[in-house]
């Protein structure tokens, strides 16, 4: 674990969105490899570079046949990347938002996850699929679920989500390497906000944590949109003088055990916080596993935050009680400091 | 082996021409003078509420995405003047005027879409989800294509009670590249289900033009792979959709099965309120807005003695008030409280 | 938490496998209510009732109306149950096997179990999806997987999986007539073996767990497929002297919180044996819960056993290497109990 | 409005009736006298190769589910004559006829489908997950329609190789009706991908009869709606499916784009090994058998000088010769280690 923010002086830091980031991985990612690939709905320019034009100029500068934009058929875009990648490319398939990844499960879980082990390893499918999630925005139950439980109970296939610029880009440009598929989750809260990044950030390793910050008290394992409330619930407790190690997961699966496991170890106390539903969801591997590890070096249960068990509602009044705030993470860390 | 031919599936069938005109069926109805008021009604309630929509967004007090489809009037307009209430349909993101065009109330639409605890949905829904059943507004779905499996159910169902009724399925030119059309129409056809799959073609997808993401050049065309009756409409021109829509509607309820319209029109304020367009041409877009059918048709209505000015005057400023009281209506009413995210998940509450 | 087992000597008592007693509910349910629908594809006695043979009889019975056969398009089954769910009907259909509904995941998570949260109440969708899985046929990776864990995930829909012909037949018409969309899991190890049932056999509440045997050394709960090993590996620590209680959750989604609690709290071990995955899957939120709960309370971690992170292989060798078996169990407990 | 003339997609096409008799494209091409030995060959391997599976399944020494293909051999024996081992294909759990027409090697094939560790995917994925790359067996999939959307990025691939190899997506008639199946030719026709879709129609999709599923009675026509050709072919008759399958793969080679070509055939052995056939009637399996294509074409072969009886003999020799030597090799291979389940997940070993 480590925070792999360059710190030398002579590093040029520069400011830039997630979406930024994502967008200079794609550009470096396709001017360093020609066989990575870049499509989905609306990607190339003559539609604009993506509805949000995070892939802006691909398509103008590595040409149509390897920028493309499809037709609004997911299991398509899915069944190309899979085949593509056998093929000897490296698709970055976008699915605009990860709700509609419910259409493309089919391609995703039996196909693209499982096709090197049922091959026997003759087959490997190195696809990125980016998409873009996360409650906020008012765009209610069918636009802003977090479903990365699902692939993280999928063998065979990775599942990143970044939280700050440098995640953005130094992890996407380890998925796009990676020899298998990676589901490379953008998250609405996080991604259109400016961070400083390293003007020449590479990829960052994944499976490993971020150490957001050190504390001795508890340690608060996070990722992705709930990393900034989190932090802020960090500040929160430091004033009142509880000392908090926030983790950033980076990785949901495979998750970084080892950096988890060994805070834990040292501070006692842990809370799991996500945005993805509290039930059966991916806090509870993280709280069962440091249980199951750590039990009777345990000072407190291991407690999990994250969404109720409803859909993301519409009146921002309930979307804003949907969501963990940092006051429910400081509540929760003072509950089980007692 | 040949297959038993008795057995066979109907044969598809594709038409493309303005029905109205050239009446191609040799029987096309046309709309009286009291239907083409009508429609025109709920043409300019659509448009007076969405114009007035558009003006909230700008100043703040609506802050969802909002899908507008100012310029597709004529398409539900026509549609809804031969519904009932019992009449069902299964719209999508952008149909709140195919709602407002079935005669759903404004008060709750406004209220829902305001996100108050008075809206149709109590505020959990919002614009992409409006739910309405007793004006037959069933399902609105943010995922393309999804309107039109649902809409399947509603259409059995009608074969299960022994009613007459009819259940639509809208959905845009870019929703008939995905899976769900083509299983919704092949089902829908062999139970010969009373359901209208009516594609507003406008053209677009969000910013890809309908040729660089369909390989046909009319959807209706489709219709022939699955054996029912397919028809390429002007959907800005009320007697066209008036003819095909009342053949459609006509042959569900006999039984005879499903009908697919695919309905020209345009949508005049791009894909989300804020688009700037930039994948269109701005002749076209000129062009499409030059064609507006509103103003058209309410002139048509005046120079063929059906309204006077006056009448449609009065007309507009009867819809107007009826937004304005729908808008105040919906900033009056509170906010859902928190505990609404424990009630409707199961018809049980969940437990605090 | 109860057997459910009528114990009065008076009752009828037959034999029959889980699938006569899926076929009994499904005559019992469509002959007390009409508006009980049953489609799916091949389950027509056109089609001879089900390529295995489950429904068979109900076409003829019930026309070929309220009993259809569909074409091979499970996003258009759904859908179609969705609809004519919300049309005051209660359809229960068919997914052959738990895999192919990945094709289905749009209607099922974003508008079976949401239509009523959105609606604010409006819709209802009472619907049933029964639908076949297991691993132990050699069917490989397309066609054994358990993926209970991301509806259990999923707000708005429950997940029922029986393991025994008196469950499958009580918990299918209890499904049927609850007022919301329910995952009703069959599961190949156990629908087919024949077991003890009550003739008049009613509805069996969703939601309790079933007491299999009672115990004092260690809590060991399941459900499904695994329910057999479990039970095999509890007489086999009897032998050890070693005295285990066995809860068969039935309903994996709303689970039963309260009885697996008690019965923890009093025996202060758990093991937790799913045939889905161990990773992310459903083990997790009830390890997560127990210990989060019982903290102080436990004489030892909770254990999960549950597939490997693969996909479930060919070779029956790597089949049953991938099954948890009933030596897995008792080793896990015997590990806990030290 | 008035879509752009000059960017609209190419028109579609269905044609019916046996192209090599009727000469309909005015020059279909006919198989000569080696093709049409080297098609026998492959039809034979692949029927004595089924003969024997289903001899090893009876005596118990195959446990897994098992779906026989006998009756279907024309399809892909007249297709994989015409292809290189450059040339890939996406096929189903129905799929082995398809690899064994293909020239893949019988031992690794017989190894797999008997779970050992010599098997091609190391008895991983067995008989509905075979895999060979080096002939081209790049998919088999057990999910219903799954082989076209992989098909178009094998496509799209030969397109950014600039080669000028084909892809072609087997799948059945029931297939047809699922989504996949229509996002995979959209996107085929649009994109221009060298994919050859290949519908296998055996008149059934599991127990349920073409008609009961199918709203259209020759599913070539569906290519209508993807602006495609599409051809109705006498999959039995192996000149007629050589002039299609000659057609459709010239026209990917020429960067024309895809085709569909529905081959009309049966499945003598019901969908699954121990199926009772409940479902068809006893006459209409009856006809279907007396009109086995492998011995009609056999003796056509004989009439027509082109083998000998003696030759046919003797390659059937070798052919079962071939199997049975697979046969051997495969039970006298090793069962795989448990250590298999950490290793092809990823890349990298999963740790102990
Ligand atoms: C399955 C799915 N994929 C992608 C999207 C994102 N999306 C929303 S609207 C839209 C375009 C739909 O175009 P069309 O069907 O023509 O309808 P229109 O918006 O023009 O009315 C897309 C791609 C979605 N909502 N659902
Ligand atoms: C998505 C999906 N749904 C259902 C099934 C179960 N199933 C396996 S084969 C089959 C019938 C397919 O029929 P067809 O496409 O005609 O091919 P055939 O078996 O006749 O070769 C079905 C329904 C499946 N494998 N995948
Ligand atoms: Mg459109
Ligand atoms: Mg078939």
């Amino acid at each position: 674990m480590s925070t792999d923010t360059p710190t030398l002086d002579t590093v040029e830091m520069l400011k830039m969105t997630g979406q930024q980031a994502v967008s200079a991985a794609l550009f470096q990612a396709m001017e360093e490899d020609p066989k990575v690939l870049v499509f989905g709905e609306d990607v190339a320019d003559r539609e604009g570079g993506g509805v949000m034009g995070t892939t802006k100029g691909l398509s103008t500068k590595f040409g149509d046949l390897r920028v493309r934009s499809t037709p609004i058929a997911e299991q398509s875009i899915m069944g190309a990347a899979i085949g593509a990648a056998m093929a000897g490319y490296k698709p970055v398939a976008e699915i605009m938002l990860m709700n509609f990844i419910t259409v493309a499960m089919d391609m995703i879980v039996n196909h693209a996850a499982k096709l090197r082990f049922m091959s026997g390893g003759q087959s490997q499918v190195p696809l990125v699929i980016r998409t873009l999630t996360g409650a906020g925005w008012q765009t209610a139950g069918q636009h802003s679920d977090h479903y990365e439980g699902w692939f993280a109970h999928t063998a065979g296939i990775k599942v990143v989500a970044p939280s700050c610029p440098a995640d953005y880009k130094g992890l996407l440009l380890s998925a796009i390497q990676d020899p298998d598929p990676v589901l490379f989750i953008e998250n609405s809260q996080t991604m259109f906000v400016p961070g400083e990044i390293a003007a020449n950030q590479g990829p960052i390793p994944l499976g490993k944590a971020r150490l957001v910050q050190e504390g001795k008290d508890i340690t608060l394992i996070t990722y992705s949109g709930m990393v900034a409330n989190t932090t802020a619930a960090a500040a929160e407790l430091a004033k009142a003088g509880i000392s908090a190690e926030v983790i950033d997961l980076r990785t949901v699966s495979p998750w970084d055990k080892d950096a988890v496991l060994a805070s834990v170890e040292k501070t006692g106390r842990a809370v799991v916080v996500t945005e993805a539903g509290r039930y059966f969801g991916p806090s509870a591997e993280i709280a069962a596993t440091i249980q199951e590890t750590l039990f009777g070096k345990l000072k407190a249960p291991v407690r999990r935050l994250g969404g109720p068990y409803c859909a993301v509602p519409f009146a921002k009044v309930l979307e804003d009680a949907y969501l963990v705030q940092s006051a429910d993470v400081v509540a929760a860390a003072k509950g089980i400091l007692g | 082996m040949q297959l038993n031919s008795e057995a066979m599936p109907e044969q598809g069938v594709f038409q493309r021409g303005n029905m109205s005109q050239s009446n191609q069926a040799g029987n096309a109805a046309t709309p009286d003078s009291a239907a083409q008021l009508d429609i025109f009604r709920r043409m300019l309630r659509i448009e007076r509420n969405d114009d007035a929509t558009r003006a909230q967004i700008r100043r703040g007090r609506i802050t969802a995405p909002y899908y507008s489809a100012r310029g597709q009037e004529v398409i539900p307009s026509t549609l809804s003047n031969l519904l009932t209430n019992d009449d069902k349909i299964c719209t999508i993101y952008r149909g709140i005027h195919d709602m407002v065009a079935k005669d759903m109330p404004l008060r709750p639409l406004w209220a829902e879409i305001c996100g108050r605890v008075d809206g149709t949905c109590k505020g959990k829904g919002g614009p992409m989800h409006l739910t309405h059943p007793e004006t037959g507004v069933m399902v609105t779905t943010g995922i393309v294509g999804s309107s039109m499996p649902i809409a399947n159910g509603f259409g059995w169902a009608s074969l299960l009670n022994g009613d007459k009724n009819v259940t639509i399925a809208y959905f845009g030119d870019g929703a008939s590249n995905i899976g769900a059309f083509h299983e919704a129409l092949n089902l829908a056809s062999v139970w010969k289900l009373p359901v209208i799959f009516v594609c507003a073609n406008n053209g677009f997808a969000e910013h890809t033009r309908y040729e660089n993401g369909t390989s046909v050049d009319f959807i209706a065309k489709r219709a022939i792979g699955y054996g029912m009756p397919g028809f390429t409409v002007d959907g800005n021109d009320p007697f066209d959709m008036y003819a095909h829509a009342h053949a459609a509607i006509e042959r569900a309820r006999a039984g005879e099965g499903p009908t697919l319209l695919e309905c020209k029109t345009f949508r005049f304020m791009g894909h989300v309120f804020g688009d700037a367009d930039g994948y269109m041409t701005k002749e076209e877009k000129e062009a499409a807005i030059a064609a507006d059918p509103l103003p058209a048709f309410r002139q048509k209505l005046i120079d063929t003695g059906i309204a006077t000015e006056a009448q449609l005057a009065e007309l507009q400023v009867k819809l107007e008030a009826e937004v304005q009281d729908a808008i105040d209506f919906a900033f009056a009413c509170d906010y859902p409280d928190v505990a609404e995210l424990r009630r409707d998940v199961f018809a049980e509450e969940i437990p605090a």
